[in-house]
């Protein structure tokens, strides 16, 4: 008997609980040359505005031990091109697309959700309260608690899609924040966003991007993020859509076991775009030799009881 | 279709204390190229640094039986990753990802073929004299390196019935060919100055201010240009938007394109440069 | 002509910006043998309290991309057998001496400092406000901004000791906590303590170390430690030591750019306890390469324009 | 005084597919060494993991002419940093600081010396066999392993006047070599229930159960004990304070000392163990 991989993340079942993470799979086409999209849990796209934006000017991103910090600057096509060009596409493709979701105000957050519900093909509203590298991105919702409230109110009332607040770690106490999502409406959340770091080039004593300040992500921040889903899994009831810095099978389950009930792979698909089907692989390898008949059977079993002995 | 092996090394040859030839067992890789293309390798179980890096193809290998082996990269020592490459020993395995973005598109007679490398930007020509050689084409290579040690696989060229004009930028001469002092792009416009009348597709690959400048040479001559970038990339594939570069299609405004998938080889006269943009965007 | 390598912290001169990191180097004692002590900026002892502790059960650290995750639990001798055992021998070993104080209450930080006023060979207090590993460890002062001017403020009142507050990054504006400290008259202020942070064993489900949460040090934390300084410095005025994931010279002078005045260097020197006239040497190379006659020039120079062109 | 240096691997001696003998050209190590000190070890160049890991020095060795060359250790694959020494080749080198800790008191005719090994836990015992070899000491060794093919340099013992007591799990025993089936525990038991009137001191490396059976041995019948402990180091010169076992003189509480400088060979009558401990410190 195959292990079962299907996740349900409120009314959403997803094959497997593998989301491309957002800004790390471009709008999910580019990587139709080496992956089934429809293989994958779903497909986070790009973040997207109502209109067009360039970015920042490059370079953009740098590496940093175990990880990498990026400021893009939120390129990308704009809402409506995304419905029009992207979409469809996406659709025979057979991907359950997310779609992450700015605004530099609470009506363009509105604004750009309401398109997306007319459009078809939308599994769900990614909403990016989070992005550390632009100013207007939003940030200034998901750094306080009423902000937080507020926007994802807001928006709850303009869509029928799944709305999954995305929350920054830049913060004292993620899990307050997963809270009032939660209040606010919000059917499940994403976390984490990238930490806001920097990097100097010591010899110019200029920065190492552009924009000076970046999101770090990738293998570094990993156990960070895993003590942040187990503070919201303790506090909140809504599925949690754990990421940060997951490698392979044994970070996802790490992951689920500290309460995410699917998970977002970023930064690692840069490094293996072949990723998707060796994380399959080994959780079901992981599923068959523990004996768990579903993944689902695996979230938030973490037990804080003291390590059992080193030695054997 | 990109694949990504695992290739093993089959030779390291050192060409100087910067440059080396890494051969690598990769005939998925060798067989899909296409002159211009390029390679995100990764040393395999090497964690620090994370990403890969993106590599021009140098040569596509054959066996004795003129089957396709496998490829050749031409690396220069620049940081941690080509400081590893450069290490590396045969039976040493490498993550080769690839081939990845837009080749050159070659002309054909009476067209003539120019070539202009600058250093390392050598690496995409070898094979891009290949395909030009099986068609025929007249071309040169134009060629600039700080010194004569640093002029690389002279002979290759030759055999293919390539064009030589060598510069160097101490003065110093490989034994017994002509080459002159200073940028490679004296020889070009001396080159340009003097076109025949079918003209000829400038390709380059090197140093920025040297694209630059070929691209703004090309232009001011009227032959067209194709111009190899070189971004910090992030994957390769267009996930990242990390590799982006200005881009201008008649009078639209300037677009910020990925150049892992539009590029790396762009028409020379639609980039925008540094000197010429209005800042964003700038590399 | 050698470079100069001496800073100033406020009233305090030292030979060099180098400072061994709190709970890095026991109580320095134990590194005569490898190292020089008085060749040292100063060294920081591990985290004191009035009386003796015991701390976490074992396992207490684990490994992570590019860092490590500890929970000690502040074992410590306490104050007074610090005073009477340590201290002497320090002294006459030639360190510069920091002394980090636990509280649980604001009474015991005070007391123990009181107790430091009386001693012979202390250069200053770090008043750590910020270990994430114990409830009870002072983080409730230190993530929140009356409460770190309040300790501060008390502290400041029972001693002529320079005193200078330690801030936990696990906060979601770290410049307002300097600048509280500063307000109640903090002579420096040191950060970064370690980023809470856990690893699961997947397949036990235990945690790997017996306290589940624990502070994330090393490499892995550098860039969002630089961007705190770098946030801190252009807020406040008083010196800042900096620190997170020091590995080098380089990293060391990343840190002086962003606005250091001095640094510590942790977990490193568990790598390699030969570090320390490595990275003078590595500094004094910079400095030639750069002609700078004073590191101290060095501080706060970052300068945030855009990156140079790529290529030469 | 303990030294940080740069050694290189002479041979890497696979004894079976988990264990290597890894030699280390490391003189001034090697001339510091007692028996029962461990060095902190990492491959130069990996940052991955971070850590250095402890090892115990298994041989001090000598060239040609009897001088100190190096050292070597027993490598038992464990994760990631065994695995990577377990693979290193001749020239390859390694980063070794030590010696240190508190190495293992020997004793002196009529006192007998009885080693008693589990597994890798062998380690320490072939310098504290040469040294008890040349003071004279009666001494036997006790080793125990899961199989016959991981017991390990028998001859070496032999050759230095070492007996031999050896059990295997699974019953299996080495040609030529009486062997008997369980636990190393067993044939120890036997020796201390017919001790001779000088008594005997009992060293032990191992699994920490049996450390604690044979500490507990040793107390019911009145001999002492010398265990060496094993604790996740994280620096191994007493600067993190993670690797803390609990320990208890007379009828004082038990307190949490560091065990790479306080240790890693204690008292066995001083260690408090897992069944006995009321939990704080419990390893
Ligand atoms: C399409 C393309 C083809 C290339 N072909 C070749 C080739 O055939 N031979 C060759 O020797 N080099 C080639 N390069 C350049 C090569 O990728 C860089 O030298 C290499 O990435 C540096 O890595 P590093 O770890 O050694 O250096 P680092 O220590 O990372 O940095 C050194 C320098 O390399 C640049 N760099 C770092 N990461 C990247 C990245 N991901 N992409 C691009 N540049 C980066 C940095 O900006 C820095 O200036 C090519 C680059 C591109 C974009
Ligand atoms: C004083 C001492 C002497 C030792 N002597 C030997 C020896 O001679 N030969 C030998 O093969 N092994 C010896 N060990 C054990 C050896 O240190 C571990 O097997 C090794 O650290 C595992 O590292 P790893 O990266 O391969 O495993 P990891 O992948 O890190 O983990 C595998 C296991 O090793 C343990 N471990 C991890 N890090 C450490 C650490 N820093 N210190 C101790 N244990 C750790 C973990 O708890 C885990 O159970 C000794 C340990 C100590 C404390
Ligand atoms: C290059 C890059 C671009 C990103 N762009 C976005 C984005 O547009 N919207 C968003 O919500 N998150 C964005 N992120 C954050 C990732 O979706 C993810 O939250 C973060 O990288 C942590 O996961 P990882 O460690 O697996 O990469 C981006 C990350 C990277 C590395
Ligand atoms: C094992 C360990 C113990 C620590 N104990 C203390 C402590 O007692 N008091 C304190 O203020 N910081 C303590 N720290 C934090 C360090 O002083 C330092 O702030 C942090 O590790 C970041 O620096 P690094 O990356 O160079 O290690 C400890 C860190 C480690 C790794
Ligand atoms: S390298 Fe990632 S989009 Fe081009
Ligand atoms: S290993 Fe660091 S104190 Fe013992």
């Amino acid at each position: 008997m195959t292990p079962d991989l299907s996740v349900k993340l409120g009314a959403l079942t997803l094959p497997n609980p593998l989301i491309a993470a957002s800004g790390c799979f471009g709008y999910g086409l580019e990587y139709e040359q080496v992956v089934d999209l429809s293989s994958l849990g779903g497909i986070v796209s790009k973040g997207l505005f109502m209109k067009e934006r360039q970015g920042h000017p490059p370079p953009r991103i740098v590496e940093t031990p175990a990880g990498m910090i990026n400021a893009i600057g939120l390129q990308g096509i704009g809402v409506h091109r995304f419905v029009n060009e992207k979409l469809p596409l996406l659709r025979r493709a057979g991907a359950r697309t997310f779609v992450n979701v700015c605004g530099t105000t609470l009506d363009e957050y509105v604004e750009v959700c309401k398109v997306l519900s007319d459009a078809e093909g939308v599994a769900a509203i990614e909403l990016n309260i989070s992005c550390p590298n632009i100013k207007e991105g939003g940030i200034q919702f998901g750094c306080s608690l009423d902000g937080t409230y507020h926007v994802v109110s807001a928006v709850k009332k303009a869509t029928h899609l799944p709305v999954i607040p995305k929350l920054t770690p830049n913060v004292t106490d993620v899990a307050s924040f997963a809270r009032a999502a939660e209040d606010a409406g919000a059917d499940a959340i994403s976390l984490v966003n990238t930490f806001l770091a920097m990097a100097i080039d010591v010899e110019t004593r200029r920065p190492r991007i552009t924009n000076v300040l970046g999101g770090l992500s990738g293998p570094a921040i990993r156990p960070i993020a895993v003590r942040m889903v187990w503070e919201c899994y303790q506090l909140v009831k809504i599925p949690i859509i754990g990421m940060g810095g997951i490698t392979d099978a044994r970070d996802a389950i790490e992951f689920m076991l500290a309460g995410a009930a699917a998970v977002q792979i970023g930064t690692q698909n840069f490094v293996d775009p072949f990723i998707w089907s060796k994380v399959i692989d080994g959780m079901q390898d992981y599923m068959k030799r523990h004996n768990v008949a579903r993944i689902s059977e695996l979230v938030g079993t973490f037990d804080p009881a003291p390590p059992r002995a080193v030695h054997a | 279709m990109p694949v990504d092996i695992e290739a093993t090394v089959i030779a390291n040859e050192r060409l100087s204390s910067d440059y080396s030839v890494l051969s690598l067992r990769a005939p998925e890789v060798g067989r899909r190229t296409q002159p211009g293309q390029f390679i995100m390798v990764k040393p395999v179980g090497v964690t620090d640094p994370l990403l890969r890096r993106p590599f021009s193809v140098f040569e596509v290998l054959r066996d004795a039986t003129g089957n396709i082996a496998g490829i050749s990269l031409l690396n220069k020592r620049a940081g941690r990753s080509t400081r590893k490459l450069y290490e590396l020993e045969p039976g040493d395995v490498v993550s080769c990802l690839g081939p990845l973005g837009v080749p050159f598109k070659p002309v054909q007679a009476p067209v003539e073929a120019w070539m202009v490398a600058g250093g390392v930007g050598l690496a995409p020509f070898a094979t891009l004299a290949e395909t030009l050689s099986a068609l025929g084409t007249p071309a040169t290579l134009f060629y600039g390196a700080r010194t004569a040690g640093e002029l690389f696989y002279l002979e290759f060229f030759e055999r293919r019935g390539i064009t030589l004009a060598l510069t160097t930028e101490d003065g110093g001469r490989p034994s017994g060919r002509p080459c002159v002092k200073g940028l490679v792009t004296v020889p070009l416009e001396a080159a340009l100055q003097s076109a025949g009348p079918a003209g000829a597709m400038v390709y380059a690959c090197g140093p920025e201010p040297m694209l630059e400048a070929v691209a703004g040479l090309a232009a001011r001559y009227h032959q067209p240009s194709q111009v190899s970038v070189e971004r910090v990339m992030g994957c390769g594939l267009g996930g990242c938007y990390s590799c982006v570069v200005p881009v201008k299609h008649g009078d639209e405004h300037a677009n910020l394109v990925r150049s892992c998938i539009s590029g790396p080889v762009f028409d020379g006269a639609e980039l925008v440069w540094p000197s010429t943009s209005s800042g964003q965007g700038t590399p």
